[in-house]
């Protein structure tokens, strides 16, 4: 039992439209175990990838963790990029107590005890954003351009919230546009932000459009004329990897917020790269975040392993919390008791190499924050996955755990009795 | 449930749109009257002022010569065609224009193509059972059965058109001759008031046009029997009266024998040695 | 012209023809009977190789074995068909369809003949029309006037008298005779109709449930053939 | 002259930088243009220069940037412009200032920012990059483009005078003046004065209205309402001289929105006109089609991997190149799947989806599951100004003319060659056209190839538009069945109208309804558009349709 | 009864047999078995199987819209799509305060995206009998409404589908808008019961696998019916020459409608089936990909036979699952070769192979009896 290899699912889709983002995002894997092994292993025995492809398939993602944990019996999983994809996941891994770490930025709205968020929480990337455009750019006319789903909806709608509270942005000088996904014939609605942005008032764009759509869009401003020094577009769904596909000559100036880049100027991050160039043998390949969120996060449950002696997962849910690893940027990264991470935010601007520049950073590292202050719904929940209160959304001003959860352990306590 | 579910659906949405079918009146004249009718396509006129009427239990032989608008004529009875002006009556209840082509059929006018077209993928003999008359709407078509009495009509008709043997066979496999056997003997379980039938001995030898001409002269007096053919010794031997169409519009009409001397006639359809034969 | 030598066929498991001979001689129309679904279309089919053989040989023009050769070589051999059914190109139009014809000729010519216009002046007159909008007998005429596009030196029919006005059948018959005499065109030619095949035709063969039964000049064409063969 | 940028709003004191910067530029110019170059060989100076522009904060930056200026130094220009594409770093061990001349990879070649001497390869680690930001950036770029105002081509100096609009101050306006004498160019004077009469305006100025009146300019638009707030005879002639522009701009937006419209369906005409081959004239459903585009986009990407710099050139050579690249693979798929589906038109569905399976995964496995980088060659990109609020994208229009060409070459084809009658005859009636002495397996061939080039040749156009990435054909093959089907199967000018229009009537709507919306309105459209004509926008009529 | 004709067919009887054999001994390797048991079926299997029988279901209305009827509907995916919303919606509800944000009536998302109150067409489905019928109302409207335009106008062949396909299309972007109140791109997920039964427990999931079983074995009886009946044959009648039926008294636009209407309620109970046992609806079920997928099952089992669908419905899913587990990055190539072979070596689908090995046994059969 003890020689058995430790058995470590990898649940990204590789083929069907998500691949091209999350392919990498399991090599990426598989190279930290690959190292991991190299370094010895974890608690002196080996570890084993165990990969399946969920296909972009939704449902299939949930039949696949549901293969992880049942018949892999995998005694982690690092997974997912979409939403939807992780929503399907969750009610698996309640169900058979698994464990996810789950490396992309999101909307938040969420907390779960199986589920570990290594990506960033809207307010470890969307308010720092745009604050920087309020602050350093100037910025007074804001469009929110976003793919219509989930995570820019919340997004914007944090956002808009926010604008008019902190800033006190009047209505019109907010536009607000939903695209559908993969949306490729971006000349009206670049049009209109030429429009839009030609009254004589600083004008910025926050972008979450999401994936494919990306590409028309920037070559659409670029024909348009619409120039970074003119019209920034900040966008927190553009990273390295899509960029690579972009013919970055004309976007230079455009901005991203993430929580790393690849150009962040550290030993640790060029380590990183090396390793990932060596792994891949392509000088070209480039890193991004969440594949940053995914060296963290395995890092930390190796430590929470390490820490916990064990892989079982309910001494590696509690060691974990409070474990720190450093992270890509110079910095550290720590579990905080919502299952969100310490990350610090920066605000980098596209180059014509592909890369981003860092022009901005916060200070010091920014807390996940799983229910937003600045919904009204949410603003009174928090998470807190420590003993005694173990509860995913604990509203502090009722003082007790909402939902199905306190059922579940109302259960569990009177079948106990 | 689910099942109880759809056929309740299928009751409220259909069924009472069904039209009661009310028998055709005859007493008042013909059964199938044809007035000013016109059909162009794309401004060439294929039917033009045609006037025809005839009457009940009638056998009317039409010939004319190719393209004269023969089959669209029948196209245009049968509800395929609307024409651009014109009237057209199935004796003196029921306007054919304001119909669709089921509705025709359900009054009671069957029709045989110039090509045969039968259902290639049926067998023989549901070819036939399709052809039935019975209720066709959907409910009753589902639920219908075969009774004994189905079957030996049936039957009765497969010998009458020779395809006993075939009768498991599907239809497409069969020869040209046979597929307009076969086509007869749809319009045979069809027992209409009216029988269209475009040229229904092509590629039948001397003997099986004999017993085809016998069939159609058996039938009128109680059916009304439209045949368009171009083999003259058949058309003669059935023929009471005849109608010769051109270009559209009646050229002729009367015994056969008025017809074939009719100067017009033989210039433009029969030619010179037609009349010598 | 053409010989066909012990043929048989098969649809699927059922025989359909056995052991059947059968000699067009060049210069001459032969004319096939038979009762329907006896076989003849299918005949016909073989020699055109649209339905394939199981054994058996057909000879060309004495020397080519046409079992061997693909459809479309057979056509640019010069062998003209007229099926039955018409199998006209619906969505062409007339003239195009005549144009189809014009891949087959031995000179490469890329022009309709003359003579099929004046043989047919409706396909002239229609000839912007597509050929599935032509009425039954134009339809015949269109696949008679195609296949002698081809100026063939074979001409197989297949009922081609079939939904056309007596009057221009007789005019095709006229034709017939007239290519044979002047072009030494051979013609193979199936048909129901006992007056058109003892005008034009000089030779006959009858066929029964897929074997050939009786053969000889036209005039050997007696009333007890008819009966025993040609009556249901 | 330095203002203290502290006591300022950052972008305020941004724009006030721009302005001293462009003078100073200005001065540097007419001092140095006379003189020849004068040597420089006291490094120490620049190193200074240099080592305060490596500061965090952007303020300093702005100020060194300045001091550079100042310093008159005769490197300044390429130290700037240097700066200006992020290629000026310095080195993290020894100090040294290089400016990279490179910077794929890890291994960046650099030279010496002061001595300009080769330094080789330098890791990248070893290297700090001097960052500046869009704030920066725009100033050095205004400053630049001061410059070109005096000494720059026609359209360089025609865009910097545009740039000027809005900008002008009291400093400002007096050499504008004086450039305005100077300038030969009648456009260039035109925007000069347009520049001036904006200035005046803020001044209060009643015949800067009449210069300004009937502009689409946005800034000259932004003067005028911020004149036409006032009261009095200048604020009146505002108001007037706007109303008149908001007309124009209608008429312009009017005038966009159709140019999109037609843009965007002549992409779906490209997409579908391939499809109307195989599918509409041949009767093969072909799923793979959209994997034929985008092949021929990877063909795109492939000749500007073989052609590195020369992006245009590769564009040009990526047509015939796409063409048989697609029409290769197409003649594959109908050798090895369709040739054996003869007569079950319905089987290609399935056959072919699943050769488009294969083909997307073999994309991903030999080339990469990542989109590749298609760059737009330099006389592909921007935009043609028609007027001032409208302007035609250049990409678009050539992609435009590319497809008519396109429609045009296939309609010869198909008209005017045996191919095209044969074709028909075959897919009509394939064993009589055989025995018609059509070689059915050639023609099958031939257009197969064909119909799959098109695609092939439309995957090089939307390279230039989107994506190349295995997916991309997948975002496409709906939209083309349903364009052809729209246009009514077998008809190229109803995949043309239909193309067009469907094109036309999502860029009317989306303004209107959002882009989601419009998107399924047009679906709907076409829904109900097929119970009104069940067989297209042109519909084989008559009796040879129905069988 | 003409339900009862069916059950005089051979094949059927087979049909349903093999289906109940399969059903228990699965239900009985799941629960007689422990796990370490080399035969014992996991929850995993049960659920996957589960999954399959729904596919098969909804082959077997493609197949009889498709095979018997001509019309190849590229559009089904969203009949099976609109019966799993009426079951996630049910789902939904059932959820009651468990939500995150606790509310009672509200579905996580609606607070979230701050909706007031419930839409109107989120009422009733707090209750399971009228959640039940949607399941079958509202594909069963869908495809009336849409067949009733189409047919009418006689829209046929490709026509036809590429506006099924239009129609999927169509609503997929309406359910992805997050306006329109279904969960948008997040669709419908974290079930907790269903009738009271516990959707996290391995006895309701093999209750769904059952019921799912019992679910294809009775449309596959009533399509069989429907086939074998004169009606059936009108079906094949008028998929081969509609305007000859109609010649012949037959409204082919009613049968064609009746016909649609069914296969688009027996799409809506295989949906409202697998959404509990995957756990999410999304409007990714609306994709026009999806839908050819279905058609391809089909088509790959063997059109026209009904068995045929659910074999190539199981087969294909099997292999998938098989593929993507097995060989990650290579599966598409095998599923894709997979099209392609069969395609070409076996034209009439995996049906066409049986039919033909039995019609060899018949004969040789046959040929040994006089001998
Ligand atoms: N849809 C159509 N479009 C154009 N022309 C048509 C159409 N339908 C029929 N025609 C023309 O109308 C004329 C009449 O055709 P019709 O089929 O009625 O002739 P017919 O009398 O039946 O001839 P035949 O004896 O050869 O069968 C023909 O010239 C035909 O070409
Ligand atoms: N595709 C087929 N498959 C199986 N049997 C066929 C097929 N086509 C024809 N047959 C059968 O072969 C026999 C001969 O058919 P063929 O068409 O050659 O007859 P024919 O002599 O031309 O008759 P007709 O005078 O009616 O045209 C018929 O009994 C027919 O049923
Ligand atoms: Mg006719
Ligand atoms: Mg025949």
């Amino acid at each position: 039992q003890d020689d058995d290899p430790i058995k470590v699912g990898i649940l990204h889709s590789l083929s069907g439209t998500m691949a091209i983002s999350e392919s990498t995002l399991k090599d990426t894997v598989e190279m930290l175990i690959e190292q991991q092994n190299e370094r010895g292993g974890l608690l002196g025995r080996e570890l084993e990838p165990v990969v399946v492809d969920p296909a972009s398939d939704w449902p299939l993602f949930a039949e696949r963790a549901r293969e992880l944990l049942e018949q892999e019996e995998v005694d982690v999983i690092f997974g997912n990029w979409t939403s939807v994809s992780r929503k399907a996941v969750l009610p698996v891994m309640e169900e058979l107590n698994g464990l996810l770490f789950y490396p992309v930025q999101y909307e938040g709205e969420e907390s779960s005890e199986n589920v570990f968020y290594t990506g960033a929480a809207p307010n470890q990337q969307s308010i720092p954003a745009v604050n920087y455009l309020h602050d350093q750019v100037g910025v007074e006319r804001w469009v929110l351009a976003g793919t219509d789903y989930v995570f820019p909806r919340t997004t914007n709608r944090i956002l808009e919230a926010y604008l008019k509270d902190e800033f006190g942005v009047a209505d019109e000088d907010i536009m607000v546009n939903y695209t559908p996904f993969g949306h490729s014939d971006w000349q009206n609605i670049v049009s209109e932000i030429k429009r839009f942005g030609s009254e004589g008032k600083k004008t910025a764009v926050v972008s979450t459009i999401n994936g494919d759509a990306n590409v028309p869009f920037y070559r659409e401003l670029g024909n348009q004329g619409i120039d970074a020094a003119d019209i920034p577009v900040m966008a927190f769904s553009v990273g390295e990897q899509e960029l690579s596909g972009i013919d970055t000559g004309p976007l230079v100036g455009h901005l991203a917020a993430w929580n790393y880049f690849m150009s962040v100027d550290t030993d640790a991050n060029y380590d990183f790269i090396d390793a990932w160039i060596e792994y891949n043998d392509d000088e070209e390949v480039v890193t991004n975040d969440p594949m940053e969120a995914h060296y963290i996060g395995f890092n930390m449950w190796t430590e929470a392993v390490r820490k916990a002696g064990t892989t079982d997962v309910d001494a590696v849910k509690d060691a974990i919390i409070g474990v720190s690893v450093p992270n890509l940027s110079g910095g550290y990264a720590t579990m905080m008791p919502n299952h969100h991470i310490t990350k610090p935010v920066m605000v980098g601007e596209i180059q014509d190499n592909g890369q981003f520049a860092v022009v901005w950073e916060t200070p010091s590292t920014v807390a996940g924050d799983a229910w937003s202050d600045y919904l009204p719904d949410s603003r009174d929940l928090i998470a807190d996955w420590r003993k005694p209160m173990e509860c995913g959304n604990y509203n502090v001003e009722e003082g007790e755990c909402m939902g199905s959860d306190a059922e579940e352990q109302a259960e569990e306590a009177l079948s106990e009795d | 449930m689910n099942l109880w579910q759809s056929m309740a659906r299928r009751d409220r949405v259909f069924e009472f749109l069904a039209p009661a079918i009310s028998p055709v009146d005859v007493r008042h004249g013909p059964i199938l009257y044809m007035e000013d009718v016109t059909v162009s396509f794309d401004g060439f006129r294929a039917i033009d002022n045609l006037n025809l009427t005839i009457d009940d239990g009638e056998l009317r032989c039409i010939i004319g010569p190719n393209g004269a608008g023969k089959t669209t004529m029948m196209d245009i009875i049968t509800g395929k065609t609307r024409p651009d002006t014109g009237d057209v009556w199935f004796g003196s209840r029921h306007d054919l224009l304001t119909m669709n082509e089921p509705e025709i059929a359900s009054l009671g006018i069957g029709r045989k193509f110039q090509k045969p077209t039968v259902f290639e993928a049926l067998t023989v003999f549901e070819n036939l059972e399709l052809a039935m008359t019975a209720d066709k709407r959907v409910i009753p078509t589902l639920t219908a059965r075969l009774t004994g009495d189905v079957r030996d009509r049936i039957e009765e008709v497969l010998t009458m058109i020779q395809l006993a043997d075939q009768q498991a066979q599907p239809a497409g496999i069969l020869s040209h001759g046979q597929k307009q056997w076969l086509e007869i003997g749809m319009l045979l379980m069809q027992r209409p008031r009216l029988l269209l039938v475009d040229e229904p001995v092509a590629g039948m030898t001397e003997q099986e046009m004999e017993r085809t001409a016998e069939l159609l002269t058996s039938l009128a007096g109680k059916q009304s029997v439209v045949v368009v053919e171009h083999d003259m010794g058949f058309v003669r031997s059935i023929a009471r009266t005849v109608t010769v169409l051109h270009q559209g519009s009646v050229l002729a009409e009367g015994s056969m024998d008025q017809v074939q001397s009719d100067p017009r006639v033989i210039e433009v359809y029969l030619g010179e040695s037609e009349e010598a034969a | 012209m053409l010989k066909v030598d012990k043929l048989n066929h098969y649809y699927g498991e059922s025989h359909t023809l056995w052991d059947l001979d059968l000699d067009v001689p060049q210069g001459e129309c032969t004319c096939v009977m038979g009762r329907n679904g006896v076989g003849k279309t299918t005949l016909l089919k073989c020699v055109m190789g649209e339905e394939s053989t199981r054994s058996g040989r057909i000879l060309f023009a004495d020397d080519v074995e046409l079992t061997r050769k693909r459809i479309e070589e057979r056509s640019r051999l010069g062998i003209g068909y007229v099926p039955q059914g018409r199998q006209i190109f619906p969505l062409l139009t007339v003239e195009e369809n005549l144009r189809t014809g014009l891949a087959a000729r031995a000179d490469g010519k890329q022009k309709i003949p003359e003579r099929i216009h004046e043989l047919f002046p409706v396909l002239h007159d229609m000839r912007h029309r597509r050929g599935g909008d032509l009425s039954g007998g134009q339809q015949q005429q269109l696949a008679i006037g195609r296949a002698l596009v081809i100026e063939p030196r074979l001409l197989i029919l297949d009922e081609p008298g079939e939904g056309i006005q007596p009057n221009i059948v007789a005019q095709i018959g006229e034709v017939i005779r007239t290519l044979i005499r002047e072009d030494g065109l051979s013609v193979l030619l199936v048909e129901q109709k006992l007056p058109f095949a003892r005008k034009y035709a000089d030779r006959f063969m009858i066929m029964d449930r897929g074997r050939h039964v009786a053969k000889g000049g036209i005039d050997e064409l007696s009333d007890d053939l008819i009966t025993r063969y040609l009556t249901v | 002259m330095r203002i203290p940028c502290t006591l300022m709003g950052q972008t305020r004191c941004h724009a006030a930088m721009t302005r001293i910067v462009n003078l100073w530029l200005l001065c540097l110019l007419l001092i140095a243009l006379p003189f020849a170059a004068m040597a420089q060989d006291d490094a120490d100076d620049g190193q200074a220069l240099l080592e305060a522009l490596d500061v965090r904060s952007f303020q300093d930056k702005a100020e060194a940037i300045e001091a550079i200026i100042q310093s008159e130094d005769e490197r300044a220009n390429d130290w700037l412009q240097a700066l200006l594409d992020g290629d000026l770093q310095r080195h993290k061990d020894d100090g040294r200032f290089v400016i990279i001349t490179d910077n794929v990879g890890r291994e960046w070649p650099a030279r010496d920012a002061l001595t300009g001497e080769d330094v080789g390869e330098i890791s990248r680690r070893e290297l700090s990059r001097i960052d500046i930001n869009n704030a920066l950036r725009s100033q050095l770029r205004s400053a630049l483009s001061m410059v070109e105002l005096y000494t720059g081509e026609r359209d360089e100096r025609l865009d910097a005078a545009e740039g000027l609009i809005g900008d002008v101050d009291d400093e400002l306006a007096d050499s504008l003046e004086s450039r305005l004498d100077d300038e030969a160019d009648a456009d260039v004077r035109n925007r000069l004065n347009q520049a001036l009469a904006v200035y005046r305006l803020e001044q209060g100025e009643m015949d800067a209205v009449e210069t300004l009146s009937g502009s689409l300019n946005s800034d000259v638009r932004i003067a005028l309402s911020r004149a036409a707030e006032g009261e009095g005879a200048v604020a009146d002639a505002a108001r007037a001289a706007l109303v008149d522009i908001e007309q124009k701009l209608k008429v312009n937006r009017g005038l966009e929105t159709l140019y999109f419209g037609l843009s965007m369906g002549s992409v779906l005409v490209l997409a579908a006109i391939g499809l109307a081959i195989t599918f509409g004239v041949m009767g093969v459903i072909n799923m793979a089609h959209g994997e034929l585009i985008m092949l021929g986009a990877y063909s795109t990407w492939m000749m500007q991997q073989l052609l590195p710099g020369h992006p245009g050139l590769a564009v040009l050579l990526s047509i015939p190149v796409g063409f048989l690249v697609s029409a290769l693979v197409g003649v594959i798929i109908e050798r090895s799947v369709i040739q054996h589906l003869k007569g079950r038109p319905l089987e290609t569905l399935l056959a072919t989806f699943g050769v488009s399976l294969i083909l997307q995964q073999l994309v991903r496995t030999v080339v990469s599951p990542l989109n590749r980088t298609v760059t737009t060659p330099e006389w592909m990109s921007g935009s043609v100004a028609i007027n001032d609020a409208l302007s035609l994208t250049l990409n678009r229009l050539y992609i435009m003319a590319f497809a008519v060409l396109v429609f045009v070459g296939l309609i010869l084809i198909m008209r005017r060659t045996r191919l095209g009658l044969e074709v028909r005859a075959v897919t009509q009636n394939r064993a009589m056209a055989r025995s018609m002495g059509i070689r059915a397996t050639r023609v099958d061939i031939l257009t197969f190839a064909l119909g799959s080039g098109v695609a092939g040749l439309a995957g090089v156009a939307l390279a230039q538009l989107t994506n190349v990435g295995p997916n991309l054909g997948q975002s496409y093959i709906i939209d083309s069945f349903m364009v052809v089907v729209f246009g009514g199967v077998g008809n190229l000018w109803g995949t043309l109208v239909a193309g067009l229009s469907l094109g036309v009537i999502n860029q009317i709507l989306e303004p209107w309804a959002g882009a989601v919306l419009a998107k399924i309105l047009v679906l709907v459209f076409i829904i109900l558009f097929i119970q009104k004509r069940p067989r297209g926008l042109f519909p084989q009529k008559g009796r040879a349709a129905e069988g | 009864m003409w339900l009862s004709r069916p059950f005089n067919e051979r094949s059927t009887r087979l049909f349903l047999l093999i289906l109940v054999l399969a059903v228990t001994l699965v239900t009985i390797l799941h629960l007689a078995l422990p796990p370490e048991n080399p035969l014992y079926v996991s929850g995993y299997t049960v659920g996957l199987l589960g999954k399959y029988l729904c596919y098969a279901l909804l082959a077997v209305a493609v197949d009889l819209v498709w095979g018997y009827l001509g019309i190849l509907s590229l559009g089904h995916g969203a009949f099976f799509a609109l019966g799993g919303y009426a079951m996630g919606m049910y789902l939904m509800r059932q959820i009651g305060d468990r939500g995150t944000y606790g509310d009672p009536v509200l579905p996580d998302f609606m607070v979230f995206l701050n909706w007031e109150s419930l839409p109107w067409y989120w009422h009733g489905f707090d209750m399971a009998w009228f959640a039940f019928l949607m399941v079958l109302l509202a594909p069963g409207a869908l495809a009336l409404v849409f067949g009733y335009l189409a047919f009418r106008s006689r829209v046929t062949g490709v026509y036809l589908s590429i506006i099924t396909q239009a129609m999927t299309f169509a609503l997929m972007l309406a359910f992805f808008r997050n306006e329109m109140g279904f969960g948008g791109n997040n669709g419908l997920t974290d079930f907790y019961d269903i009738l009271g039964f516990d959707l996290r427990s391995g006895a309701t999931r093999l209750g769904l696998f059952i019921a799912s079983g019992v679910a294809l074995a009775l449309g596959y009886v009533l399509c069989r019916a429907i086939v074998a009946s004169k009606l059936g044959r009108v079906c094949v009648a008028s998929r081969d020459a509609e305007a000859r039926t109609r010649f012949l008294g037959y409204r082919v636009e009613r049968v064609q409608l009746f016909v649609f209407v069914v296969s688009a309620m027996l799409a809506g109970v295989a949906g409202a089936l697998y959404v509990p046992q995957v756990g999410i609806i999304n409007p990714s079920e609306f994709e026009p990909l999806f839908s050819i997928e279905i058609v391809v099952w089909v088509a790959l089992g063997g059109r026209a036979t009904l068995y045929g669908a659910v074999i190539g419905a199981i087969l294909v899913n099997y292999a998938k699952t098989v593929f993507t587990g097995v060989m990650p990055d290579a599966w598409l190539f095998a599923l894709g070769g997979l099209f392609v072979v069969s395609t070409v070596l076996l034209p009439k689908g995996i049906a066409g192979v049986l039919a033909y090995r039995r019609k060899q046994r018949n004969e040789s059969d046959t040929t040994e009896v006089p001998a």
